[in-house]
């Protein structure tokens, strides 16, 4: 008969209960090792570059660390930005705007590619840098060349250009900025400004 | 900066007034709370919002956006009255005692010389009685009414602390609390730090307000001590860096300035600028002008600068006009601008009135933006709804958008708000297809030249002839830049420290001492020269020691000039050369030459009583509590009301605004009055955010996700405003939708017995990037200009606003 | 079923419906279950073990291992709510089945002062019982009052979907009533079983559908003797109507027994 | 995952075996001196970007608490009060909110699972995500309302203390990041030192009830304020006064847990003993016969009664 086994069933499930309940008192042996672990510290082996935020000008120091060793196969993509603690203004901190930087570097909305739009039209397209600036040289030099001038009403040696301005980054090296100058200033450019006028 | 970031900790009490540091600032904020922690210091906050700076102020004083010169001439009434100065650092160290001339005068709000249909003034009046000598005339007893500080006494005494409240709206006990703490620091070993930004450039009297608040530390006798000075806070990496370089309309590298179109000839240039002592034994640095003028133009033009030719003279650009921000874009909405270069700036955010800006880009023929990041200006024509609206096949300019490094990626040295010099390095590859902007601006230029060589055209000579050394024409390296900056000899020279060496030819310079003004040094910034000596990159040390703890740290990077972290700072030590405080000493006099924690600013070797003055730059050796002809709108402070005011000038009922502010004739019309926009709005920034690129920043966008202004419960209530809701805001400009934070910390100002209600608008959201969409705050502010630098008035203008509903989805 | 008879004895289709012959001679085999109510019974029986079994995981660490019958902690944490949700709508049908035969009345006072003796197997004066004694009726009742509050309170604690709905104080009730609610059920239901055990011939009521006639005889006379007269139905839940010692007011329609 | 067994567990939950105590160890702390506090959020940019962490950009609420909420991505968070004190004069209260570190962790004592919250020696109690089955009763374990499920994965987050930046001897990225130091990281000794200077600064500035929050309710916490106002914690967004365990969760996870489990024991057990004394209730021949009479000779149903009365063989 069935019957048997199916009573076996339900005093074996009796029974089960009683030895779990048992177990509850030490006697199960169910523990699992005690194996919690820290999270694995991201930076090991990473490369630690010095840097400036660029944002405003206290000037923080930065530890950049970024992905890769510079070996030729390893593109180096920054993983971490944090203060670098010997800068002595910072001395490690960062504020929000310089914690964040990580979002900056990798931004979705950062340029990429240059991009150029027609006349009229309502799109960005992808041009080549040589296709790019072939233009925008040609487009300066027929601005410059019609509407340059090298002498005032009175006589004087003016030698301006006023028909092409431009505005100058608040966050590029003192170097691109010397190299700027010195392309613009000697083009005979006025309308030359930066962040400083705001 | 005069002082150095960390300095502030030396400070007694801080005046953070015009500016909010904390939230602007933070890590340089931290030496304000070190100040406070360690040294018991109390931080006074002077501003129409409590600001997160507020939040651990010891002391608040509301005040109404535009009127600090009024506060603070009330300040310096105080002073005068309470005989709350520091004498001998007065009589001795400023201008005091120098006496006006007598046709000198100020009436009705307006000083001696103006041209009303200029809007400017004739400054003949201007300046000091000059003696038989050449010199300018003094009392030492003070006693002469045209003694400077009588001038200025009698200039101040109408600012009671009632006038002030009724201006201000500052109530009075606040107003004299903070003038008995301003008081207390007269005395040597207390020592007050004025810590301000945009929060007063940012005014049509701009440059006034810190005249205003230099006066006071003068008065004090705190400037060129450690934890005092005057501390813009730059609000930019490299902004201090490229007003160096001279990346303004009107100016060259290291603070020489561009001819205009009078100065026909470098003779007459050159006699503008001669910098002749006014008073015996000053140093009057600025005399070495031919030296850094003759040095810089060799870097231009190289051998093509010769003596003969004025070092190429005749090929710098003459000015017939300021060619600044505002008017480049009143040029292009006038069709006279045709192409328009932003190497990484976004007007169409950053410059007032977006809606002029925008119809001004729409004019040019062509626009190329170089920026590590999508700007709206680089999409000016795309239609984006009410955030945008446009119709792009209506605008026929042509945009490049050419992407950029970022400073991950590239390398060089950038100017802190204390002159620091520091060199970065790259932490990885440019992305994309970006190229850095020296090898975009290159790149142009190769291909500029090419044309120019093929086809000729106009008045190239300059183009052919620029110096250009590097070896990769394409792509000159930050390196062999920085050395070009620094400056080299290009024949041997005489050593100035010692003349029996000679220096080779090709060899770094030390500094600018070194200059020559024959053609035989380059330097293509004479204030940075000791960057990149014999010895290295000086912009590269990382060396952290800081004796005695001054916040000085003599050996970090490199600071201008000459190493000096700490301007002006002989003005530390009394006429003997004593500390004027001991715990506070910079640099001494030790009986044969200058000694201390910094790089001594004066004659190492110039004993105290030799008469010298500590401000080696200025004419008197002085500082200047009267400013002759220096300031376009006058010598002395005065408080005129914001264009766009709630209220008549009280102290001068006939006069709209600075008499000498910049403002275009189309703007006129578009200013509104009181009756049709009855509240003070205001600009600022938020700390979660860097203007209009950490929008793009996903964590920044977390942090502060959505535009929104600010306003005081007693308006919310008035308009029926509650916390959250959509509000519209608008100017005579524009209008923008914002979602409405209602707060205690905006409190209605009564001035002159009527309230004044204070709209705050942060400026960080536009339509690119990870923030919610928004209106620009500059939507609403006025094409207006502070008198001497142009700078926009972003901080006080008016504005009407109602409750809404929310903006439509573009 | 197929049945011998005897000539002498009433034929099994003569004798009344629910009772059967067995395959020995003089014993009889009484209906209790019929098949969908045992296919509730163990329905409910099996959500209720493998409730038991997954609540008992996340109530003691010791009992954790538990969790590995169902997947792992995440698995059981994500079953048992869901086990509970088919519980509640099983044991609800048992619920209406059963509920009019579970009401009390003075026999089961009656039976509850001998229960010194009941637990000894003494029966001697005890008085007769219709289909549950009280035993029976207090584990239906138990169990339903305690299904309830943990249905309730398991709605408040399962996080996942109804997590923002209440307080974290109301939740912290809700646990704590929960817990306590499951142990108590399962105190009941190790009686239960055990009862199954103690009493011979009980699970075959749950398992076959049929009493033996001596059982129900010696545990259930009076609801016997209805059977017997054919006054009652023996299908649980299907009281005859016209029995006037039913606890049942009025009628009650049903389906067929099988 | 690595195990640097860097720093040891001294509580584990859901486990009665007592973790490895031979060596002992600092405990650290983190102090936020809200004094000091400008909230600038440094604190969260930097918790975001070491721990991966991203939001989804939200909206503007009208207040500058963003994100509205703690989160599963959102460990830490600014929360600004703004509170006029009876002088009249306002005072913007930031609290930085975010996990304390309890000594005595109501969310370790209330979690089911084995090693999904552990406690460190130097007093770092955090979340093992790969243990943690995703009940959220740590969530009702919590006197502070911190962890957060995240319905995703169904994983409770929180605050970590950056336990892999400590393990490696560096500070967490909020206190190192934090502007104006605000947020200091040391021993714990260390830190209850710091606080009494800044007590006696505040009190010096006319905070007559400055203190420290390092509420004796939990056993004092690894993660402790200076208050201005410590009389009155709850000004700062709702800081609990005094908080402890909840009692509910205190006796559900404590003395229930063990008389439960003993009660059902006790059952099973009793259950068998009764079987093994008082032996099987059996029906014997004699009730079969009287039912198999009542079934079918119905009309003698009253004589055939009383036959089965109950003499019941002792086995």
């Amino acid at each position: 008969m069935n019957m048997v086994s199916r009573r076996g069933f339900i005093g074996g499930a009796a029974a089960g209960l009683a030895v779990t309940t048992l177990g509850a008192f030490g006697f199960g042996g169910a523990e699992q090792a005690l194996a919690a672990s820290v999270r694995p510290y991201k930076l090991s082996r990473t490369t630690e570059t010095r840097n400036t935020c660029p944002y405003c000008s206290v000037s923080c120091g930065l530890l950049v660390y970024s992905l890769g060793d510079h070996s030729k196969n390893a593109k180096a993509s920054v993983l971490h930005i944090e203060g670098d603690p010997d800068h002595p203004i910072n001395r490690g901190t960062l504020c929000p705007k310089g914690a964040g930087l990580l979002d900056f570097v990798h931004a979705e909305t950062r340029t990429k590619y240059p991009m150029y739009r027609k006349p009229g039209s309502d799109k960005l397209e992808r041009v080549s840098w040589d296709w790019a600036l072939d233009r925008i040289a040609r487009l300066m030099k027929d601005d410059r060349d019609k509407n340059f001038v090298e002498k005032a009403a009175n006589g004087t040696t003016v030698n301006r250009w006023l028909t092409t301005g431009m505005l100058c980054a608040s966050a590029s090296t003192n170097e691109t900025a010397y190299i700027t100058y010195k392309w613009a200033r000697n083009m005979g450019m006025l309308a030359l400004d930066n962040q400083a006028r705001i | 900066m005069t002082n150095t970031w960390m300095d502030l900790k030396n400070a007694d009490l801080l005046i953070v007034m015009g500016g909010n540091p904390a939230e602007a600032h933070p890590c340089g904020f931290k030496w304000v709370i070190e100040a406070k922690v360690h040294r018991g210091a109390k931080l006074v906050v002077i501003d129409p919002r409590f600001t997160r700076t507020a939040s651990v102020a010891d002391f608040y004083c509301p005040i109404r956006q535009g009127t600090d010169i009024a506060f603070l001439s009330g300040v310096i009434k105080y002073l005068l009255d309470n005989d709350k100065i520091q004498h001998e650092y007065v009589k001795n160290f400023t201008n005091a005692s120098l006496l006006v001339k007598e046709n000198f005068g100020f009436e009705d709000g307006l000083f001696t010389g103006y041209d009303e249909t200029k809007r400017d003034y004739d400054k003949a009046s201007w300046s000091y009685q000059v003696g038989d000598d050449g010199y300018a005339k003094v009392d030492e007893t003070l006693a002469d009414p045209r003694c400077v500080i009588n001038v200025l006494r009698e200039h101040v005494k109408q600012y009671t602390p009632e006038f002030v409240e009724r201006i201000t709206g500052s109530p009075r006990a606040k107003f004299l609390k903070v003038c008995e703490m301003m008081a207390e620091c007269s005395s040597p070993d207390k020592v007050m730090n004025s810590l301000y930004a945009l929060g007063w450039t940012q005014h049509s009297s701009g440059s006034q307000n810190i005249r205003t608040m230099c006066i006071v530390q003068m008065l004090l006798g705190n400037m060129g001590v450690r934890g005092g000075g005057m501390n813009a806070l730059r609000g930019h990496s490299n902004i201090q860096g490229l007003t160096d370089i001279g990346l303004l309309s009107n100016s060259m590298p290291g603070y020489l300035s561009l001819p205009v179109e009078a100065e026909a000839t470098f003779d007459q240039y050159m006699s503008q600028r001669q910098f002749k002592p006014l008073r015996p034994n000053q140093m009057s640095y600025w005399q070495n002008y031919p030296k850094f003028y003759a040095s810089l133009q060799k870097g231009m033009f190289g051998k093509a600068a010769t003596p003969e030719n004025n070092f190429a003279y005749d090929w710098l650009p003459k000015l017939d006009a300021t060619y600044d921000i505002l008017k480049a874009f009143e040029l292009m909405q006038d069709g006279k601008m045709n192409g328009y270069i932003c190497q990484g700036f976004n007007p169409l955010m950053s410059i007032p009135d977006k809606n002029k800006v925008r119809a001004s880009l729409a004019k040019l023929k062509f626009l190329v933006t170089m920026d590590p990041l999508e700007t709206e200006t680089s999409r000016f024509w795309e239609d984006h709804g009410e955030f945008n609206p446009i119709d792009p096949s209506k605008v026929m300019t042509e945009v490049f958008q050419l992407p950029v490094t970022c400073f991950a990626e590239d390398e060089g040295s950038l100017a802190n708000s204390a002159r620091w010099l520091q060199w970065h390095w790259p932490a990885q590859d440019p992305p994309w297809e970006s190229r850095t902007d020296i090898a975009i601006m290159s790149g142009i230029r190769s291909r500029m030249l090419a044309l120019y060589e093929k086809e000729g055209g106009t008045f190239f000579d300059p183009i052919v002839n620029t110096y250009w050394p590097y070896l990769d024409p394409n792509e000159p390296t930050p390196d062999e830049v920085a050395r070009e900056v620094n400056g080299y000899t290009l024949a041997p020279i005489k050593d100035p420290a010692d003349p029996t060496k000679t220096i080779p030819a090709g060899k770094q310079l030390d500094g600018f001492g070194q200059l020559q003004a024959d053609g035989s040094t380059l330097c293509g910034c004479w204030i940075y020269s000791g960057q990149y000596t014999e010895q290295g990159n000086a912009m590269a040390r990382r060396i952290t020691a800081d004796p005695d703890s001054a916040g000085i740290a003599p050996n970090w990077a490199f600071a201008w000039p000459a190493n000096r972290r700490i301007l002006y700072n002989r003005a530390s030590a009394d006429t003997n050369g004593k500390p004027w405080d001991p715990e506070r000493t910079l640099i001494k006099w030790n009986g044969a030459k200058w000694v201390g924690y910094d790089v001594p600013d004066y004659g190492l070797t110039v004993a105290p009583d030799k008469g010298m003055g500590p401000f080696i730059l200025t004419e008197e050796g002085q500082a200047r509590l009267w400013c002759r002809e220096l300031m376009r709108d006058g010598p002395m402070p005065t408080h005129y009301e914001p264009f766009e005011s709630p209220v008549v000038n009280i102290a001068f009922p006939k006069v709209r605004g600075n008499p000498a502010g910049r403002v275009f004739k189309d703007d006129w019309l578009r200013f509104g009055d009181a009756k049709d926009f009855p509240y003070a709005g205001t600009t600022y920034r938020l700390t979660e955010h860097f203007h209009y690129w950490t929008k793009h920043a996903k964590i920044n966008a977390i942090l502060q996700p959505e535009f929104f202004v600010e306003i005081g419960e007693e308006l919310a209530k008035e308009k029926g405003v509650a916390k959250g809701d959509w509000v519209r805001v608008w100017s005579k400009r524009g209008s923008v939708k914002a979602v409405a934070v209602v707060t205690k910390r905006i409190k209605p100002l009564i001035c002159d017995g009527k309230p004044v209600h204070v709209v705050g608008v942060p400026i960080h959201w536009g339509f690119i990037g990870e923030t919610i969409m928004g209106h620009g705050a500059n939507t609403l502010t006025p094409f207006v200009g502070d008198a001497n630098t142009n700078t926009p008035e972003f901080k006080a203008f008016l504005v009407n606003l109602e409750r809404t509903t929310a903006p439509a989805v573009a | 079923m197929s049945v011998l008879h005897t000539d002498e004895l009433k034929r099994d289709e003569q004798i009344p419906r629910h009772v059967h012959d067995a395959d020995r001679k003089g014993r009889v085999y009484v209906d209790r279950y019929n098949t969908t109510q045992r296919i509730n019974h163990w329905i409910t029986a099996a959500l209720f073990t493998l409730l038991t079994l997954s609540g008992l995981s996340l109530f003691h660490p010791s009992l954790f291992f538990l969790s590995n019958l169902f997947g792992g902690g995440q698995d059981t944490r994500a079953y048992h709510p869901w086990f509970g949700v088919f519980l509640i709508v099983s044991f609800a049908m048992l619920f209406v089945r059963f509920v009019k035969l579970n009401v009390p009345n003075r026999d089961d006072v009656r039976w509850m002062r001998k229960l010194g003796n009941i637990v000894q197997n003494k029966h001697a004066g005890l008085p007769e019982l219709g289909k549950y004694n009280a035993g029976q009726k207090m584990v239906f009742w138990g169990q339903s009052a305690l299904i309830s509050v943990m249905f309730v309170s398991g709605i408040v604690i399962w996080d996942q979907y109804f997590g923002k709905y209440t307080s974290i104080d109301i939740k912290r009730y809700a646990l704590a009533a929960h817990s306590m609610a499951a142990l108590i059920a399962i105190l009941i239901i190790i009686v239960h079983i055990y009862a199954g055990i103690w009493i011979k011939g009980t699970t075959r009521a749950m398992i076959r559908g049929s009493v033996t006639g001596g059982w129900a005889y010696r545990h259930h006379r009076k609801w016997l003797r209805k059977v017997a007269l054919g006054r009652e139905e023996a299908r649980a839940g299907e009281p005859g109507a016209n029995d006037p010692h039913s606890p049942m007011p009025g009628p009650v329609s049903h389906g067929p027994a099988e | 995952m690595a195990d640097y067994q860097s720093l040891d567990i001294i509580r584990r939950s859901a486990s009665t075996e007592q973790p490895p105590r031979v060596r002992g160890g600092q405990e650290v702390a983190k102090l936020i001196d809200v004094s000091r506090c400008i909230g600038c959020k440094a604190c969260q940019a930097a918790c975001m970007e070491w721990n991966d962490l991203r939001q989804p950009v939200q909206t503007c609420q009208g207040n500058y608490t963003n994100p509205e909420d703690l989160s599963p991505s959102v460990w830490t968070l600014m929360r600004f009060t703004e509170y006029e004190n009876p002088d009249g004069n306002l005072e913007w209260l930031i609290r930085k909110d975010g996990c304390m570190h309890c000594s005595d962790p109501g969310c370790l004592k209330a979690c089911p699972s084995p090693g999904a919250i552990v406690q460190y020696e130097n007093g770092i109690v955090d979340f093992i995500s790969e243990n943690c089955i995703g009940c959220t009763y740590c969530v009702k374990g919590c006197p502070f309302n911190i962890p957060r499920i995240n319905p995703v994965d169904r994983k409770v987050y929180k605050c970590t203390l950056c336990v892999d930046r400590v393990a490696v001897g560096q500070a967490p990225a909020c206190a190192k990041a934090c502007p104006t130091a605000c947020i200091m990281f040391g021993t714990k000794a260390d830190m209850i030192v710091q606080a009494e200077s800044r007590i006696a600064d505040l009190n010096s500035r006319g905070f007559d009830k400055a203190g420290l929050y390092n509420p004796p309710g939990v056993g004092g916490t690894h993660v402790m304020y200076v208050l201005h106002h410590a009389d009155n914690p709850r000004l700062y967004a709702n800081l609990p006064q005094n908080p402890r365990i909840s009692p509910i969760v205190a006796l559900w996870k404590g003395g229930f847990k063990v008389v439960g489990l003993a009660g059902l024991a006790l059952a099973a057990v009793g259950s068998f003993f009764h079987y093994v004394a008082a032996g099987p209730d059996e029906t014997d021949s004699n009730d079969e016969t009287v039912a198999f009479d009542m079934a079918h000779f119905e009309d003698d149903r009253n004589a055939s009664e009383g036959r089965g009365n109950d003499v019941r063989p002792s086995h």
